[in-house]
Formats: structure tokens, C-alpha cells, sequence
């Protein structure tokens, strides 16, 4: 698990690139070139990052609406996601899936999903699947803390416990499903303990501490890949702009926000610092990763750009293999 | 008269509705504090309380199941669905609990239940968030059906729907909420199963549910420019339908088109269709034609998305086609 | 909670009454009388009896698939279920339901119910319901151990702990679901160990031990009226019969049955013994309620077989109110 | 020929398919030790042990989720379903991730899933285990729904489905697993979207699916006794119709008769109806009769259920007024 200079810069690299590709989404979306909604994964960064550090590229990963976020962290071309974004020929999905469709079946991501908990099913299964074909392939199911009231969490749990598959559901607790803070709709105390009803282990880690959760996932993979099962990991962290661009947030006071995204709690600023006190970088380093990840995002948008749109003939394609 | 939009005038009937029933009640994703993602339900959690607008957790099933179980036992809840799309996973309570129980227990249970939904595409909200489910719910016994086009047909059909003491899916579409229309201030109702002559014609028949319908009456407008009086009939209820209006406008005019936007194949258009063909079949005058969605899950692309969806453009050549005219 | 000399031969006359109708029923599935499918409650009596003992006539259950036992423990009429049962028109649902589909509305049984988890909402809506219209009114929701692997429960707990329904969910661990037994099939090593994750406190009895049950049940309805919310009962027993009349039960040995059947752990002679042990019943005392379950059976039977079918026009009748 | 049960024909296509495919595996609630409620899945446990043949829970969405998620990643799930009743606490899994995936991802998932399930009435087992929900399917853009009414059918079309690389409904019926039928020793496939004309007619056409399949057959015989020579064309899948088929016969007779067991309103013989129709609209001498079960949820009682479910008598019937003959 010993990161070399270069696998860190990497991970700081990819935090900027999923803040700058969703501040360019934001911005995008409120010019109306994109349609349907966007929602952004601002401040959630590290949860992602941390996380896929420690898959292998034919790992697998299962996502949500605020899907972007897990797409670049497993390694996805945001040349090819900000395409499907303005739902152009050249992105993932040929422009039929927009923001909340995204995937890239080539490195394991099995899709963002636009139903809250549909990925569950679909992640488990992957991992059934790994045991049935015999590779030591894993995979991260990563959901909402309101997502964790469907209850195919518990059916599905249940399964890879008994079954012992090779799986984390890593809820991200980010204190909000949409417009209204998520606390109030737990009847549990903490969310992990949904964990004991599903027959695994749960654990809580602070989602802004890229480091952290690259541990305790790290931890819960590598078990996972022995065999012994799976983990649910709660990541708590802190969803800093509105549910999707353009929500006005009059449900929750300016102050909150503004809080998390302060240079102590902001991840990518936590990591940047982690980076200069304990590994070696200078700040001119990160500005160069920085700045690195906003050229990538810039091409993105100008690949993006000029590409075609869709034929109309397209319509019809890929309904049925 | 007094204009009001789609979105306002649905939450007048709830307002309406509750004050005059204090067993109206309301659940649903942030209906409550927030008022509805749509802001359908804005000012009931006020007025009302938490026990009588609930907020509940990303449960479909649960509290489309809570819902069920409050109807039979004295209630009248009002459950939104946010997305018709996500009924998916509540159809064991809305299929085999709500719609069946009354006739599975001889007649004695009453399940008075709304369940208020959203469908249709057009907002490039994709595959997910596009549907037009209404005929899964119009081929289950049990159910009734309603569409409103407009804000007038909206709010007295909720209320009835509210009234009524079986389960009603009611299904809005998302790209009427901005429409406006007239809406008295005098409370009124609108019968369920009683279709609305939306404009009268006499050479061609057009039948369109929801949103379908607004389209239809540009198309009659563009008809009417080439010299065909077509007559436009929203069923607003889909089930029961109101087929004698149905007939007797294709009595008189000969010539059918039916508007849906859900996927052709299995659709409202092929239902209409076939009630018609057998009980009109010596007065059509040309093969009774059928413009609905393309048979794909919907695209997120704007122009993709259109293509797929039935347009004026395409009404109007479906009339000028039993018309025998060129388009 | 203190019973009458009388209230308790009540208890035990309708043990009789429920072992004795499931054996009628399965008599008359063997003579080809009943169509569908008949699931027997035999071995289960103590649950339901000792449930619905602290139940008020207002109060509310829902039932499952195997529901013979829950109808009549809560009152219900054994000539209009056996008419039931045999399809007649004068049968609780007019012929309409069978065996899976009983309900009486006014005494509370809001319906067996053919699909596994089926009557956890609606149980859980019959509670809040309660709540709105400001009763004290109570439900219990009884459902297999099977069942509880269905997501819905997990999703209508969170809110019945939320909310504080006055609910019980009454889990029958009869240690089979249908053809398997039903331990393999959960991740947890206690099923009250769910109760957790819904938010809930969860509370195991001898579910064959009708006093235990009325007892455990009977808090957790008084804290249920009282506005304190939810309870999680585990009541351990056993299906002693097949899943299904007909049921070859090759699936498991013969000998294990037995063991339930026998005066030791059978609920029926269990709460006799009892009876005459601390409450001064007679042997004699406790034959003439046996017997006279038996007559009001053979009664039901009369009744049901005299009973005209229903009219061909029924068929409309009764789908919308 | 070898005379085969229709479940012994499935369960053969099971184990030719798992023999020779690695990547076929089965979930579904009691189809490993025991080996499935109707004995389908008989044996393969046993054989392919249970990683590969998997008792689940009583969790349908789980299960039905993990199958989905098995086909986008390499294995060839087929998940049993025990009554399509209980497919409705899975239609997210169903209809919004596997039949979309491939659609939304433009192309790029596969989703080779079979799920098997079984329909119909017949049996007394009342409304939460008799449907007939097959239209749902159909209306569903990404899905391939088959019915078959013969073992030789069931075993050359289960097969196919399970080397097809798209989610598959494929729909038993319960009053057919103790019919026979020959079905050869040699492996065979059918393909999927051909339809199979079961007896030639130049008189009236029955198109008829599954068990009415059977019954139409039979209805055929007693039609042939009064001068009418009917013929029967069983679908076998629904989606993609094989309507070409359908339309050549009609052509020929200038006559049609659809059956399904369905409920009428939404059901698959307006689907049909709406089809022929359109294009052979000239050929037609009469209205198309659609015979199809009533609008209500099955009832338990075996008079009332007969009277629910179409029965030979009213295919018969049905042919003689389309023939315009008394009946
Ligand atoms: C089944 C379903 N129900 C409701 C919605 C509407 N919806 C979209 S996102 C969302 C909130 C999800 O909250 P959470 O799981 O915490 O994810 P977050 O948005 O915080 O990332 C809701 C209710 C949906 N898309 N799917
Ligand atoms: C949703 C659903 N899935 C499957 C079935 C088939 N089925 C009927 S009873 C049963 C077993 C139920 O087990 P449990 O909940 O333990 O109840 P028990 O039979 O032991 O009383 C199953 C799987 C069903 N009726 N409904
Ligand atoms: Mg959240
Ligand atoms: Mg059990």
C-alpha cells in the first residue's frame, strides 16, 4: 500500500480533475448546453479517489446520479464523458445517456444510475460473478446515504455476506438525499450499524481524508479479494453544493457549506497539505497538478465541442445486441 | 376566467382536498418542508403538519405500501412517485396489494388511494426518467388511469381521483407543469371516465392522452390551414375509457389517429386501435393510424430524443394519410 | 394481563380450533374439494393465539400465505373461511380469495396475503393510519422468517422507528421457507439481530410457549399504544407439516418433526399441561374444549359444503369499489 | 419421435446449455438442492454445484439485481422467477437497468440474462399467482419476451434465449408443464421472432399464444367439423413479433381471430389487432375478434376462474362470427 511520489501526485491530480470537470459541468449546464440535470460530486472528492486507488483496472464499480466523480477516480476519459455531457456521438454513451448513464464496461465502471440503489443489485452481482468465473476481481458499490433506505441494500447485503462475495458497499454520507438533510430519515444511530443486519462488518471513515479512506477500503478490498467477504463502509462527508446545479439550497443555511469548504475540512485541500507536510511536495507541485488537471478539463470541453452530434439514424442502434 | 398554471392548479386540489377531508394525507419524497421536487405539494406540510404530509426515506416500496395500508384502513393518502420510472419498484404494492384487494376479499375492502406520478421525455432527463408507463397500469384490473392535459382538467380530476374510493394512478407530465389554462375559482370536479372533446372536426378523429393532446391541437390548427376540420378528444381518463365518445366522433368523421407517447408496440394506440376496428369497422374509411413513441428506451440527446417522441409534424401526416392526402 | 378462568379456556379451545380447521383443510385438499394451494399453520398455534390474545377487536394484523391460524386466533369466523376455502359465495371473500386471500375487514384482518413480505406494508400503513386519525389502535404484522429476507421490511421498520407506529413485526422462525430451511438463507446469526438496523429493539420467545408470547407481545402492544413505537418479536417454532398440503417433504428427516409433535414441545398440549399445572383446569375441562373446537369445525364444514357457489355474474362484481 | 413432458423439456435445455457453456448459471429461490418448485432446474445442482446453481433468499429484486449484474460482467444468469406475479417486486432490476443498460451506455453493455418465470391461470390460485403479465414485457423497449405452448418449443427456444445476448422474459405456463409433445434426441435451437403456423386454414386465422395455443387447436377441431378450416399460428415470442407471418395468413383468409389469456384492455391481442390491421387493412372481411381473458383479477373459484380465462368454446365462436356464421 506504499504510494510512490508519482501514485501521489496521481491522486492529487485526480481530485482536482473531478472538481474542475464538475465546476465545467456547473457552468456548462447554467449556459444550457447540457439537458436533464447535473449533479455535482464537489467535496465528496477524496471518497472516490481514496477508494479506486485500490482497485485494479478490471475491478469493478457500480455508481449513482452524482456519477462523474467515481467515473475519473476508476480511471474514465473526460474527453469522453464531457461529450456524453453534451450529448455528442464521441461520449461513452454516443450522447443516449447523458450525465447519469455514464459507463465504461472496459475499466469496470458498470454504469452511473439514475435510480437511487440501482446500482446494488448490479454491483453484487459483479461480484458473484468474479467468484463464478474464479478471477480474484472486486468490486466497490458506491451509493448514497438516502440510497441506503431502498431496501435491496438489506437483500443484496445479505446475499454477499452469505455468499461471501467480493464486495464493499461504501455509502457515502454526504447529510443530504436531495432536499432535505438525510439524518432525519435513519431510525439507526450511526450507519454502519446497518451492517449487522446484512451480516458483515461495518466500518465509518472520515470521506474527506483521502489517505483514510484509501486505508479502511484498502483494508476491506484486500479481504474481499482473500475470499472472507464483504465490508460496509461508511464514508461521512459533505455534498458542498446544491443537490443538482441550479438548486437554490434554500434548505440549509449558506454558513454549513461554507464551513466544509474551509481549507481544514475541503479534501483536496487536506491532501494537498498532507502532500507538502509528510511526503515532499512543494506548493509549486500541486500547482502544477492543478494546473495540469484544468488543462485536461479544457480539452475535454474542446474535444467535446467539436464533436458531431448523433445521426438520427442512431436512434435505433443498440436496443438489442 | 381566471389562468392558472398545471403546477398551481394541482396544488389547489390538494389544498382543497385536505381542508375539506382530514383523512386526505400525503407521502412522498420531499413533499413535505421542501413541497415537492415539483412543488406540487408546497404550503400542505404548513398547514397541515408532519402526520398528515410526510416526508419519508428513498423507500418506494415501503411508503407506496404504507400508503396502500392507510387506504384500507380509513385514510386517503395521496403518495407521489417523483418519476413514473420509479414505480418499478413499488408494483408488488400498486399491482398485487392495492389494485387486487378489494376484489380478492369479495368486495369488502375499499383501498381509496392516489398515487400521483410524473412520466413523459422531453427534458433530456434519458432512459430513467423518460417513461410512459401508463399502460401497465391501464392492462391491470383494479386501477384507474387518468392523464390531465390541462390545468382545468388537473385539478378536477385529482380531486375526484381523491374522492374516489379505488386506487388511481394519476400521472402528470413533466412538460406541463409551466402550461396554463383557465381554472375557475368556484370548486368544480370533472367525472373520471368521461373523455373531453378538446375541439370538434368532422373529417378526422385525433385521440391523444396528455401532452399528446396539446400536440394534437396544433396539428388540427395546421390541418385546418390545409382545409381538414379534425376533431380532438383527450380520453383524460385512460382506463375506464370513455369509448363511446370515441366512436361516435369516428361516426361522423370516418378517419381515426391516436396520439401516445409511450413505445408503439403494446401501447394506449393499439388499445384504442382495436376497441375501435371492431366496434366502428363499417364506418372507417381508412386504416385507423397510430402516433406513438419510437420503441426505444429514451435518448438523452435533444435531437435524438425528439426523434423519438411523437411531434406535430408527425400527427399531422398521420392525418393527411387517412385522409388520403399528401403530406 | 391477568386471565380469567374463562379467558384462558378461550385460548385454548381456539389452539384446537386452528389445529383442527388446518386439518380439515388439509382432508379436504387430499379430496380434491379445494383448488390452489393450502398451507397448514400446524405446530404455529401458540404465536398467533398468544398475539392476538392482547389485541383489542379495533386492533389491526396482517397475514401471510399460511394465514388459517392468524384470521381465526383474531376472531374470525370459521364457517365463513372453511365456505372460503371450498369457493363458495358465502365464504369471507365470496369465493374470490381462497385460502391466501382471507380478510375480515371488521374485526381487523386486513388479508393473508399470496406474496412473501405482501402485509408488511400494509401493516405498517395500518399503524400510521392509526396515528393520523388519533386512535390507539395497534397492528401486528406477521410474516415468516423467510420473509424477513424481503427489502420491504427493512424499508417500512425505518419508518415505523421513525415515525413511532404502533407496530409489532411478528416473525414466525419456523426454520423453513418453503422447500429449505430458512437459517442458510440469512447473513445474521439471530434474526432478532435485524431489529438493528431497522431502529428498532428485537425480542426472541419460545414461540411455543403461548404465555411467553402473550407476555412479549403484550409489551411491545403497550408500548405500541402508549406512543413509544415499534418492536422487532422473533417467535421461534415450527412447521410441522409440509410447506404445502401435498408437501413429500423429502427435504428433511422425518424424525425432526416428531420431535415437534411431540407433548413436550407440541404448543397445544404444552399450554394444557400448563392449564392444568397452574390454573386448575381438568383433564375432563380441557377434552370438552377440544371437543368442542372439533364441532364447531365439522359445524364449518356443514356450513361451507351446504353453501351455494357463486353466480356467474359474480365474475364483475367487486373489482372497483 | 421421443415423447417429452414440457418440464422435462426445459430442464434438458438447462443442462445442455450448462454442459456446454461455463458462463450459464441459475438463481432463483429453491432451484439448487431442491430442485425448483416445478422441477426445472432438477439435477443441475448436483452436477454444477452451487456456485453455479444458486438458492437464493426470498428476495426478488436482490436476486434479479445480482443476475443482471452477473450478465454485465461475463456469465449467462437464468434466474427463476416462481410466479410473474412476483416479478413485480423486481421491475427496477427488469425494466430500468437490464433492458436499458445496453441502450444507455450506447451500446457498450450486453445483458445475455434469461428470466424464466411462469404465468397464467388455470389452477385456483387466485389473483397474486395467476397473471398473465407478458404485455408489460412487451411494451418494454431492450426486452425479448417468448412464450412457448409445446415441450418441443419450450426446449429450442430456452436455448436460444439463453445464447441470445439481451435480456430475455421467457414465460411458462403452469397448466403446460405436464403437457407432451415429441422433441428429438439431436440438439436443436429455434430461433426467437419466428412464429410457427401449428395447422393450416384458408378460412379464418387464430394467432394464439402459449396455452391458447393448445386451446386454439382444439377450437380448430370442431371448426373443421362445421366446414371451417382454420389456421393456427402460435407467436412464440412476443417481442420481436414475427408479424409477417401473421400477415401472409391473413391475406389468405381475409380473416382473424387473436387470443390471449391476458386481461383484454392492454393485452396482446389489441397489440395484434392494431398491427394487421394497418397493413392488411384491404385484405380484411371482417372485424378482428380478439378473445382474451376478462378485466378483472383472477378469482379462486373454478366456475368463476373458467369464466375469467378464454375457453375453446369462445375461440370457436369467436371464429364463426368473424366467418359470419351462427354459432
Ligand atoms: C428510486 C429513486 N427514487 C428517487 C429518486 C430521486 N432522487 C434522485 S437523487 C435522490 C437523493 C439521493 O440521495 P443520496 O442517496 O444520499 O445521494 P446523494 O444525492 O446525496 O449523492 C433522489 C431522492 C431516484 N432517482 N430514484
Ligand atoms: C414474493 C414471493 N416470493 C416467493 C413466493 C413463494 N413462496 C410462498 S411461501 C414461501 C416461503 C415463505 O417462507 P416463510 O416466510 O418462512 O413463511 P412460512 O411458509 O415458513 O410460513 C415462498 C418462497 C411468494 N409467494 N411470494
Ligand atoms: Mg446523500
Ligand atoms: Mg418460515
Amino acid at each position: 500500500m506504499e504510494l510512490s511520489h508519482q501514485q501521489l501526485a496521481d491522486l492529487y491530480y485526480r481530485l482536482w480533475l473531478i472538481r474542475l470537470f464538475d465546476a465545467a459541468a456547473r457552468r456548462l449546464f447554467m449556459e444550457n448546453k447540457l439537458r436533464g440535470t447535473t449533479h455535482t460530486y464537489t467535496g465528496q472528492e477524496a471518497v472516490a479517489v481514496g477508494a479506486c486507488s485500490v482497485l485494479r483496472p478490471d475491478d469493478y464499480i457500480t455508481s449513482t446520479h452524482r456519477g462523474h466523480g467515481h467515473v475519473l477516480a476508476k480511471g474514465g476519459d473526460p474527453r469522453r464523458m464531457m461529450a456524453e455531457l453534451l450529448g455528442k456521438a464521441t461520449g461513452y454513451c454516443k450522447g443516449k445517456g447523458g450525465s447519469m448513464h455514464i459507463a465504461d464496461l472496459d475499466i469496470g465502471v458498470l454504469g452511473a444510475n439514475g435510480i437511487v440503489g440501482g446500482g446494488i443489485g448490479i454491483a453484487t452481482g459483479a461480484a458473484y460473478s468474479a467468484t463464478v468465473r474464479g478471477t480474484d476481481q472486486v468490486a466497490i458499490c458506491f451509493f448514497g446515504d438516502g440510497a441506503s433506505n431502498q431496501g435491496i441494500l438489506m437483500e443484496a447485503g445479505n446475499m454477499a455476506a452469505l455468499w461471501r462475495l467480493p464486495i464493499i458497499y461504501l455509502c457515502e454520507e454526504n447529510q443530504y438525499a436531495e432536499f432535505s438533510p438525510s439524518r432525519p430519515f435513519m431510525a439507526v444511530e450511526k450507519l454502519e450499524q446497518k451492517a449487522a443486519a446484512f451480516g458483515m462488518p461495518g466500518v465509518t471513515v472520515d470521506g474527506n481524508d483521502l489517505l483514510a479512506v484509501r486505508r479502511v477500503v484498502g483494508e476491506a478490498v484486500a479481504r474481499a479479494r482473500a475470499g472472507d467477504g464483504p465490508t460496509f463502509v461508511v464514508a461521512q462527508t459533505y455534498r458542498v453544493e446544491g443537490h443538482t446545479v441550479g438548486d437554490p439550497l434554500t434548505y440549509r443555511p449558506p454558513e454549513e457549506a461554507e464551513q466544509w469548504r474551509s481549507p481544514e475540512r475541503d479534501p483536496i485541500q487536506r491532501f494537498g497539505r498532507k502532500l507538502v507536510d509528510d511526503f515532499g511536495f512543494t506548493s509549486a507541485e500541486l500547482k502544477g497538478l492543478h494546473e495540469q488537471a484544468q488543462q485536461t478539463i479544457d480539452e475535454a470541453i474542446r474535444f467535446a465541442e467539436e464533436s458531431p452530434e448523433p445521426e438520427p439514424a442512431d436512434l435505433w442502434e443498440d436496443v438489442l445486441a | 376566467m381566471r389562468e392558472l398554471s398545471y403546477r398551481d392548479a394541482l396544488n389547489e386540489a390538494l389544498h382543497e382536498e385536505m381542508a375539506r377531508d382530514p383523512c386526505v394525507c400525503i407521502l412522498g419524497e420531499d413533499v413535505g418542508r421542501y413541497g415537492g421536487v415539483l412543488q406540487i405539494t408546497r404550503g400542505l406540510y404548513e398547514k397541515y403538519g408532519e402526520k398528515r404530509v410526510r416526508d419519508t426515506p428513498i423507500s418506494e416500496a415501503g411508503f407506496v405500501g404504507i400508503a396502500v395500508g392507510a387506504a384500507m384502513t380509513g385514510l386517503r393518502p395521496v403518495a407521489e412517485i417523483m418519476y413514473i420510472d420509479f414505480s418499478t419498484l413499488a408494483m408488488d404494492q400498486i399491482v398485487n396489494q392495492a389494485a387486487k384487494a378489494r376484489y380478492m376479499f369479495g368486495g369488502k375492502a375499499r383501498v381509496p388511494l392516489v398515487i400521483r406520478t410524473q412520466g413523459g421525455g422531453g427534458r433530456g432527463n434519458a432512459a430513467q426518467h423518460s417513461q410512459s408507463l401508463e399502460m401497465w397500469y391501464v392492462h391491470t384490473p383494479g386501477l384507474i388511469v387518468i392523464q390531465p392535459s390541462t390545468p382545468y382538467d388537473a385539478k378536477g380530476l385529482l380531486k375526484s381521483a381523491i374522492r374516489n374510493d379505488n386506487p388511481v394512478i394519476f400521472i402528470e407530465h413533466k412538460l406541463l407543469y409551466n402550461t396554463t389554462g383557465p381554472v375557475p375559482e368556484e370548486p368544480y370536479l370533472i367525472p373520471i371516465g368521461v373523455a373531453d372533446v378538446k375541439r370538434e372536426g368532422s373529417d378526422v378523429t385525433i385521440v391523444a392522452t396528455s401532452r399528446m393532446a396539446l400536440l394534437a391541437l396544433e396539428a388540427a390548427e395546421q390541418l385546418a390551414a390545409k382545409g381538414i376540420q379534425a376533431e380532438v378528444i383527450d380520453p383524460r381518463t385512460l382506463k375506464p375509457l370513455d369509448l363511446s365518445c370515441i366512436i361516435q366522433s369516428v361516426q361522423k368523421t370516418g378517419r381515426l389517429v391516436v396520439v401516445n407517447e409511450a413505445p408503439l408496440t403494446g401501447g394506449f394506440t393499439a388499445e384504442v386501435t382495436a376497441r375501435v376496428q371492431r366496434q366502428a369497422f363499417d364506418w372507417l374509411d381508412a386504416p385507423i393510424m397510430q402516433v406513438a413513441g419510437a420503441d426505444v428506451p429514451l435518448p438523452y440527446n435533444g435531437r435524438l430524443e425528439m426523434a423519438a417522441i411523437p411531434q406535430v409534424r408527425d400527427i399531422v401526416d398521420a392525418a393527411l394519410s387517412v385522409c388520403y392526402r399528401e403530406a
